[in-house]
């Protein structure tokens, strides 16, 4: 066990698991180490009950039992599933619109929480090749609710993404929750804009906005994310006792 | 009786041809056909082009020997492990084409294909900049729901060449079964033209008469059945073997270096007596 | 955690509305839910529309008990014991609708419903009769595959209000298996607005751990789990009993005699206490 | 076990049985108590080697322990299955053109193949309502050899069916393979018509026309169907005990 002491990739990991409400159907997919902390965090520090699905086609998991591998896709993570639940499934079930909930990263992503997984640079003549985005395009319009993670500096989030992979402003437009939580802060996207709904300990609403290549909204006074307390962190640790949810550099 | 297709790793490569379209079972780092993948880097095949959801190890192996000239996908991932090391470099310097594609639009490709049928609709989709892609690679097309009138993408059938999947046991007929995550590999397995299906084990098949379950391939789908004990490795086997992450991370490091080549005949051609 | 869903059959069947579309489990003899339709008829509901693809005894014990506004089927048949004796004569007479189908068409059109389209394309049926059938009935329209221009039969999605199946084993959520022939039933399970799931047995969560198959339904599926054992008698159950061809062939006597109704009280309500 | 003297029943098993051919693709529906006969036959005393599918969902059965019940697509019939094989995943081979032989019974068929199962009179008004064609109109078009058992008689084989459920037509005019084994006879429509290839024993090529509703070709003398002998007899009298094959009055 490594220390105690929050860091903000583990504020990151509290964020997400805030957003998780009781009794909702939740999927993650690959490389989402961090989701799927959060996931473990909603269960056993927040006490929130939900139906675990994901790409690992696992199904109600023994939460005490996961553990993140650098795969969140492989029958490491989730062991112990209640039978086989195919990511067909589940995918089948969003487009009927039974999927409250679903986690995506970003490399870009702009005011209307339009994201970019797919080139930086021209799809034509790319400077960095992405992943591209899975699930992203077919899911936006179908899920409830998307929690996206990403780093919080003006490279991420930008006046005008490279790409869109992901059509956030189909959502926003149609009121669909759609939520960001940074290495900085959570920012909500809403047909008025993306507003800063809360920060993390210790940096300012000024930070949050020179960190953003776009104009955030400031309603009222974001409210602070306590970090994961000590019994929070026992239980990240215990799930990813590597610390490999540092590895992709949220601090 | 169907005909018994056990075949040699030597064999079964026979049945891809340059130039074919390939998709492979599982995912980044579970349950890859590597020793399938091991016998096509030994035959030396070129330009294929490999389809698959979510591909990792297994595609990048492919890349680095060589082997593709494009690549369609929802996304390509080392994932902790980070971008893609071989192939990520050849799409920026323009040497495979990448489409890439949304995951709910390969499942409806590949349904199209599995069901004898020219396309399929598919759900969402629409505002995403793939869409512009796909029309201009005519592999999609937004068309009116004949019922409703509403806007929908219609996705073309999505028929590989071949599939290979790699499974826990079949019959020398092709009666197999996966166990633990199956992924699409049911579905690729129906929508290619040919299948080779690599097992850990073959079985009789009197071993799976009075199975309750339903079979992942039956034999009218299948047209070589390899035997390959630790066929996926290093990814991960459900319930028999797990990702061997050290090696992958080796692999990641000889890649990032350009000698991929090196790691591919050193640790795992020579699994397999190349 | 999903929440529990045990119900006994009197509350399962409120989840039934007068006038309903329904489908249920199983083929002509085998895996009807039969405990569930001895609830419908108890609770007297009136005029359902009956969706499947080769149904048998259970929809001619609804056809009987005077529940059924219509029907939509492939094949309603009594197999080697001849026509559906109720059912055949209701149509005949005009006082129930029927909308015959075809198999391909009716898994295209939940194939729709469960993958959340609008519609799907089918291979075949053109040239049969039955598309003019449909045409007036606004269920299928022949379509141009955006792709090739060949014609196609577009089926629009068959939705059913309820779903109700019989499966082996499942948990108070509803994650059930079914074991042996699966007809169309996983898919009817996703197809639907409701599902109610009625099991030979009750287990819990934990002892469907590490089965390493896939779920027939799982709990975002299922609105009602029913513990029903024996309860598609006396149609069969795979591996656990065989369908009762003797009381099959009294209640078609009875049924044929214009007395089904004494049948379905005196033999099957009675059953399960009514 | 019952008399071994075969009935023009057990000769019309023995008609579909020699359709099969080794290395084919085989599936049955319901009411297919004589096609399963068939395909016990043609396993057990043609050694016609197949790969057997069902509507009960077998898949290579074990075929010494075929039973015909009243119900052909229940699990009683053809246990010990390899695994289980859906409806489902056959129809989706036969989309993809990968099965070779189908049985379908008829009420009505006329001289195209254009067979009836929905309805006697008119669709609104039906005089007699049949149980429906089941896969008849998607396979018809689908299958490279469709095998139809039927009663020969007037009634039955027509000049002009009532409704057309199976597009024989469809069939003929592309060359499919199309046969009807009757209690009388073999008949296969080709777009020259129908053809009369073989006769039951003791039937004459009048008393088969006689018996039709259309006009038969007889380019060559029809042969004659030889009826099982008594090993045969004793392997269909096997596999269906109680004599349910009958039970459809073929005679």
């Amino acid at each position: 066990m490594e220390s105690l002491k929050p860091r903000p990739t583990d504020v990151m990991v509290k964020c997400l698991a805030e957003l998780i409400r009781d009794g909702e159907v939740v999927y993650h997919g690959l490389t989402s180490q961090i989701p799927v902390l959060a996931m473990a965090y909603a269960w056993r520090r927040l006490g929130r009950r939900f139906t675990w699905l994901s790409v690992s086609e696992s199904n109600m998991p023994v939460v005490e039992r996961v553990r993140v591998e650098p795969s969140s896709g492989g029958p490491g993570t989730e062991p112990l599933s209640v039978g086989v639940v195919t990511t067909m499934d589940v995918f089948d079930l969003a487009a009927r619109g039974r999927v409250d909930v679903m986690f995506f990263g970003a490399a870009q992503i702009d005011a209307w929480g339009n994201t970019n997984l797919t080139v930086i640079g021209s799809y034509e003549k790319p400077k960095v090749k992405l992943p591209g985005g899975a699930a992203t395009a077919f899911l936006f319009p179908l899920v409830k609710r998307i929690l996206i993670w990403a780093r919080h500096d003006r490279r991420t989030l930008v006046e005008r993404v490279d790409f869109v992979t992901g059509q956030g402003r189909w959502r926003v437009e149609r009121g669909l929750e759609t939520l960001l939580c940074t290495n900085k802060a959570l920012i909500e996207f809403t047909r008025e804009g993306p507003v800063l709904r809360a920060l993390h300990p210790g940096v300012s609403v000024e930070e949050a906005q020179a960190e953003s290549g776009f104009k955030l909204l400031v309603p009222e006074e974001p409210r602070v994310i306590e970090p994961p307390d000590e019994l929070g962190m026992r239980i990240i640790w215990e799930h990813d006792p590597e610390g490999l949810r540092y590895l992709q550099k949220y601090g | 009786m169907p005909s018994s297709k056990l075949a040699s790793l030597g064999e079964a490569v026979e049945l891809v041809e340059d130039g074919a379209s390939i998709t492979i079972s599982g995912i980044t780092f579970s349950r890859n056909p590597m020793a399938f993948i091991a016998a096509l880097v030994k035959a030396g095949r070129r330009d294929l082009y490999f389809i698959d959801r979510e591909p990792g190890l297994g595609l990048d192996v492919l890349a680095a020997a060589g082997a593709l000239r494009g690549v369609r996908a929802a996304m390509a991932t080392f994932e902790l492990y980070g971008l893609m090391p071989t192939l990520r470099r050849l799409v920026e310097e323009g040497r495979v084409e990448f489409l890439e594609d949304t995951c709910g639009a390969v499942i409806a490709g590949l349904r199209a294909a599995a069901y004898g049928l020219g396309f399929m609709p598919v759900r969402g989709v629409l505002g995403s900049q793939l869409v512009e892609l796909h029309e201009r690679a005519g592999t999609w097309r937004v068309i009116r729901d004949p019922f409703t009138g509403e806007e929908v993408v219609a996705v073309k059938a999505i028929e590989p060449d071949v599939a290979v999947v790699h499974a826990h046991y079949c019959d020398e007929y092709g009666n197999c079964v996966i166990e633990g995550p199956r992924y699409e590999d049911e579905l690729k397995i129906r929508a290619a033209r040919r299948v080779i299906i690599t097992a850990e084990q073959i079985v009789e098949s009197d071993a799976l008469r009075r199975l309750p379950h339903t079979l992942s391939s039956t034999s009218v789908h299948v047209d070589a059945v390899v035997h390959a004990p630790g066929g996926a490795w290093p990814t991960a086997m459900y319930g028999l073997y797990p990702a061997d992450y050290d090696a992958i991370r080796e692999y990641r490091d000889y890649a990032r270096e350009g000698r991929a080549r090196e790691w591919i005949e050193g640790r795992l051609l020579s699994r397999w007596g190349w």
